[in-house]
């Protein structure tokens, strides 16, 4: 039985890495053709040269840092919020961490409505405002996460030797759930950084975001060595903001020395 | 000014409508080891709370050296606390922890005095050492320093060895007394072992669903207990309901026991006071031999009624006939 | 501070859920206009009656459901592989999760890239290789979770009591770890049914499923009434499923009676 | 046929490197109550699961009622194992559970046979409770029915009590005790509480860093030691180091106690038989008096040694002088 779970799983990667690999591959592809030609760094040279790409990175972190700011100030009041017992707090919990299994195209859509009810029209600032939006709940649950397995004597014992209950929190529960919050942010960041659908619905047509710019050039021209070469950068950032993410979130609770 | 470091009046405290405490009123003197021993959940944690002001009383006074702490937080109490977990600071070293009191306080020579109260618990040396890297029991030692290094009035000790080895737990029972003797300063000490506190203490009280059965030193309560709570909890006994008439009490399955007790009353006599084959008496037969190294219990069977005796002297085996026997002065009388 | 907290966390609870609630409540208004002038439910009969969204709806159910089945099977299998230690374990349990955080438009340009290579072009099977392929990190995550809360000498327990290797896993460890395997099956329908990236670009223009069609219309004509409607069904049928995965994702380890 | 059930000859199991077990060789003959006693990771639990077949042997054999094991997956072994933590199957209830192995079987009578085994271990009527509804007490012997119900030859309970609380622990040793009296069956048992290991086996072997260190009745053990080991680890004791002349051992720090060894050697007596003040003797300081209700510790200082005596008969208070001494047949000689 476990051959036929070890062959079963080689599929499973296969079908799961080919896809990116070829991304990868192609992306330094001397040939625009699929077929391999020989090794070159034209397509990376060519996009990261592109005024119009230049801008779509410029607008992207700009938007991925405003909201990731605004989403971690909000998601940790949030996670706060819901320490101690009050009547109500489940509510609360599900309300607060429901957005996360909001469907994009649904949120995208409630926003570019909300947004035209209001009459702001569609900016950079609004689609900040939706990113924090969406981000704020991973950000409150990462918190929280990191809140339950933080031992809330700790808090009374630094008390009971005589600081005061916001000493308390500064000295000891916030270097506690520091690496919780640092790794909601570079979650927020990360998403934000991908994102293609609630952009679209809530930045305006003169705000193309990176993955909008690609979504937009594949949409017209197919996908081609350029889309691969930016296509792979966004990849790796992404990656190493998650493996960054999860090393902090995996830092122990109860460990750490100075 | 008071003899007493801790004076707790009626205090009552219910949470969602159990009371934890129902009406607690002690006093513990200045220097004394004093231990609230009882089962889990009969409201000891919670009393401890209260001294330490984690939680406010609904009803009753707390003073802490003849000073009445309502409304007083728990940083401006001037007790320490040791707690079952520890609670150390993850993120803090082990001189870190000792310090965390003194850098609040500003004291000076803050170095000099974690040195010290790191050498006091058996710790030199380990200044620099991450908490999260310690054994069980080093752990206990620094929660320990940390908790003297600021010399508090009271010390508040919760149920500090249960997380420990038995090995290690008598160990560190002999330390702690020590420590305690050497400072001169006032313990509290909870715990549901009823071995420590009676080798522990200089004062136990017993406690049980929110209130306090007796008070006294270790030997009066093993004793002489106040009731059969705290007989069946201090020790193992032998109990008998009977009704007494000044020289016999009688049992409802007829067995007749001198006792100066009068109306309807419990004896209790000790398994190491019961004589096994010692003389005449009570005829039963041996069921079990539990052999402990340095003791050992007989469980006999007299009718329906089951007998435990540690006597050194008996030579039986189970299946055998015993006589078993008690000399008067050791029967206790407790209220039914 | 507790005061600061609560009104801090009102405004957030105010910016995740009105854009929803705004949504929901203009698919039952009878003007077109954003301003609320009566109830009705025209739009919903309208959206429901059109044969193109029906076409749409159905696409997205066969799609959703046959990217489930095996996402299932092929996570199921990844998770119970990596049961044993075997060397390379903390590789293949990384491998096997890390599609999680790939950018839907980097997976999506990808299998693009690699149905274009293998020159199969683009159908409803490709798309249900793509669903797939993305969802089966989601299953084997969730059965990876429920499988370490499963007690390995509850195994041993049965094979001391006479049952076959085979027999023990039948008959305890599938029974634990059942509620993962439904509740991870629930997740990657969720999935599948929301979305719209990889959609768009593996299953060919013939096979809009209903987010795609939601995004079309949106893009052609704003947002319209029948939008809301269509949105509102998708949150509606999305919030129960992940909410009925929740549920069973929390029948404790250790519990539950017969 | 043999009379041995279990039968272990030179096993080695090693993991990766740490050698658990390191020649085990013992033997437990039909019906009897045999414990393996040591601290966490002397390869007692080890040695279990290699009767119980989930780790197969580097080397050495083990055979069940006379058939050599090797190769004999666990479900087809005739010994049913207790765990540390029950096993209890979550998603079955109680009947279900102890049913589990009958099934397997296809038993006829499954649903009499599941009532008569609850009913053993004083569950009669819990059929139908779902297994995380229960009390850790009731958890045990449903994990107990579970094991008992097929009538296995040999049953492996490992640390079956130490999950829960003192009183009910000492309740379950003699049920446990009755139990294997009326079933008629091995029980292997493993645990690290010495009390445990004595007052409920025919039979201790005491385990060290994976080697047996003695084997023997609980009285052997305890008032015989074979090693240093055994001795404190089975008990406390006073401990002298020194050399024998064939009448007087001397100690480095100049005392002579009377005994015939020769050569380096310790000496070991136990607390128990340390008089107080009863007649001539080693000067001491008493330290510490211990109150433990039915038994009093006396810490006592002479010089650098510290000694401790159990006497009931002492009377004494921390700071006075005193002597201490025993009778010469109470000193056991040990291997230094």
């Amino acid at each position: 039985m476990r051959k036929l779970l070890g062959a079963w799983t080689g599929l499973v990667l296969v079908t799961l890495y080919v896809p990116i690999a070829v991304m990868g591959v192609f992306s330094f592809n001397a040939s625009r053709r699929p077929r391999w030609t020989g090794f070159t760094l034209d397509w990376y040279r060519k996009t990261l040269g592109d005024h119009n790409i230049q801008d779509a990175v410029w607008k992207t972190l700009v938007l991925a840092a405003a909201s990731t700011v605004l989403a971690v100030a909000l998601g940790t009041a949030a996670a706060l919020a819901a320490r101690r017992s009050f009547p109500g707090k489940r509510l609360w919990n599900t309300l607060v961490s429901l957005p996360v299994m909001v469907p994009d195209i649904v949120m995208g859509i409630g926003l570019f409505a909300l947004f035209h009810a209001l009459g702001t029209g569609l900016s950079l600032a609004t689609a900040v405002i939706a990113h924090a939006t969406f981000n704020l709940s991973y950000v409150a649950i990462v918190v929280s996460a990191r809140l339950q397995g933080t031992d809330r004597t700790l808090e009374l014992a630094a008390q009971d030797l005589g600081a005061t209950p916001w000493g308390a929190f500064r000295k000891v529960t916030f270097p506690a759930i520091l690496p919780g919050v640092v790794s909601g942010a570079l979650l927020a960041f990360t998403l934000s950084f991908d994102d293609f659908v609630i952009t679209y619905f809530t930045a305006g047509t003169g705000n193309m975001t990176l993955p909008w710019k690609v979504y937009a050039m594949a949409a017209r021209m197919g996908v081609t060595p350029e889309i691969n070469a930016v296509s792979t950068l966004i990849l790796g950032a992404s990656l190493v903001l998650v493996v960054a993410a999860l090393r902090l979130s995996r830092v122990p609770v109860t460990g750490g020395g100075r | 000014m008071d003899e007493f470091d801790v004076s707790v009046r009626g205090v009552v405290k219910g949470f969602g409508g159990r009371r934890a405490c129902d009406g607690i009123t002690l006093q513990i003197r200045r220097g004394e080891f004093f231990s609230l021993l009882g089962p889990s959940g009969c409201g000891k944690t919670t009393l401890m709370r209260l001294v330490a002001g984690f939680e406010s009383p609904d009803e009753g006074t707390i003073e802490l050296a003849g000073r009445d702490m309502a409304g007083v937080p728990p940083h401006r109490r001037d007790v320490n606390m040791v707690f079952q977990n520890y609670a150390l600071f993850p993120h803090l070293d082990v001189a870190g922890n000792v310090a965390f009191g003194l850098r609040i306080q500003k004291a000076p020579d803050i170095e000099g005095r974690v040195r010290a109260a790191l050498e006091q618990v058996g710790l030199a040396g380990y200044e620099r050492r991450a908490v999260t890297t310690l054994s069980g029991g080093e752990q206990q030692r620094t929660a320990l320093a940390r908790a003297i290094v600021t010399g508090p009035r009271v010390l508040l000790l919760d149920e500090p060895l249960s997380a420990l080895d038995l090995k290690l737990r008598q160990g560190l029972q002999e330390e702690l007394r020590r420590l305690q003797r050497s400072l001169g300063m006032t313990f509290l000490y909870v715990t549901h072992d009823q071995e420590e506190a009676l080798a522990m203490s200089d004062r136990v009280a017993v406690m049980n669903a929110g209130r306090i059965e007796q008070t006294g030193p270790p030997r009066e309560v093993y004793e002489t207990p106040a009731t059969r709570f705290v007989a069946g909890f201090v020790g193992s006994g032998n109990f008998f309901d009977g009704r007494g008439d000044g020289t016999m009490v009688r049992t409802a399955d007829g067995l007749s026991i001198e006792c100066r007790a009068v109306g309807d009353v419990t004896l209790m006599v000790r398994p190491e006071k019961v004589r096994v084959n010692g003389g005449p008496g009570l005829a039963a037969l041996v069921e079990e031999v539990l052999y402990q190294g340095a003791s050992t219990s007989i469980v006999l069977r007299a009718g329906d009624r089951r007998l435990v005796a540690e006597d050194p002297d008996a030579r039986v085996r189970p299946g055998e006939p015993a006589t078993v026997s008690w000399r008067p002065e050791d029967v206790r009388v407790l209220p039914k």
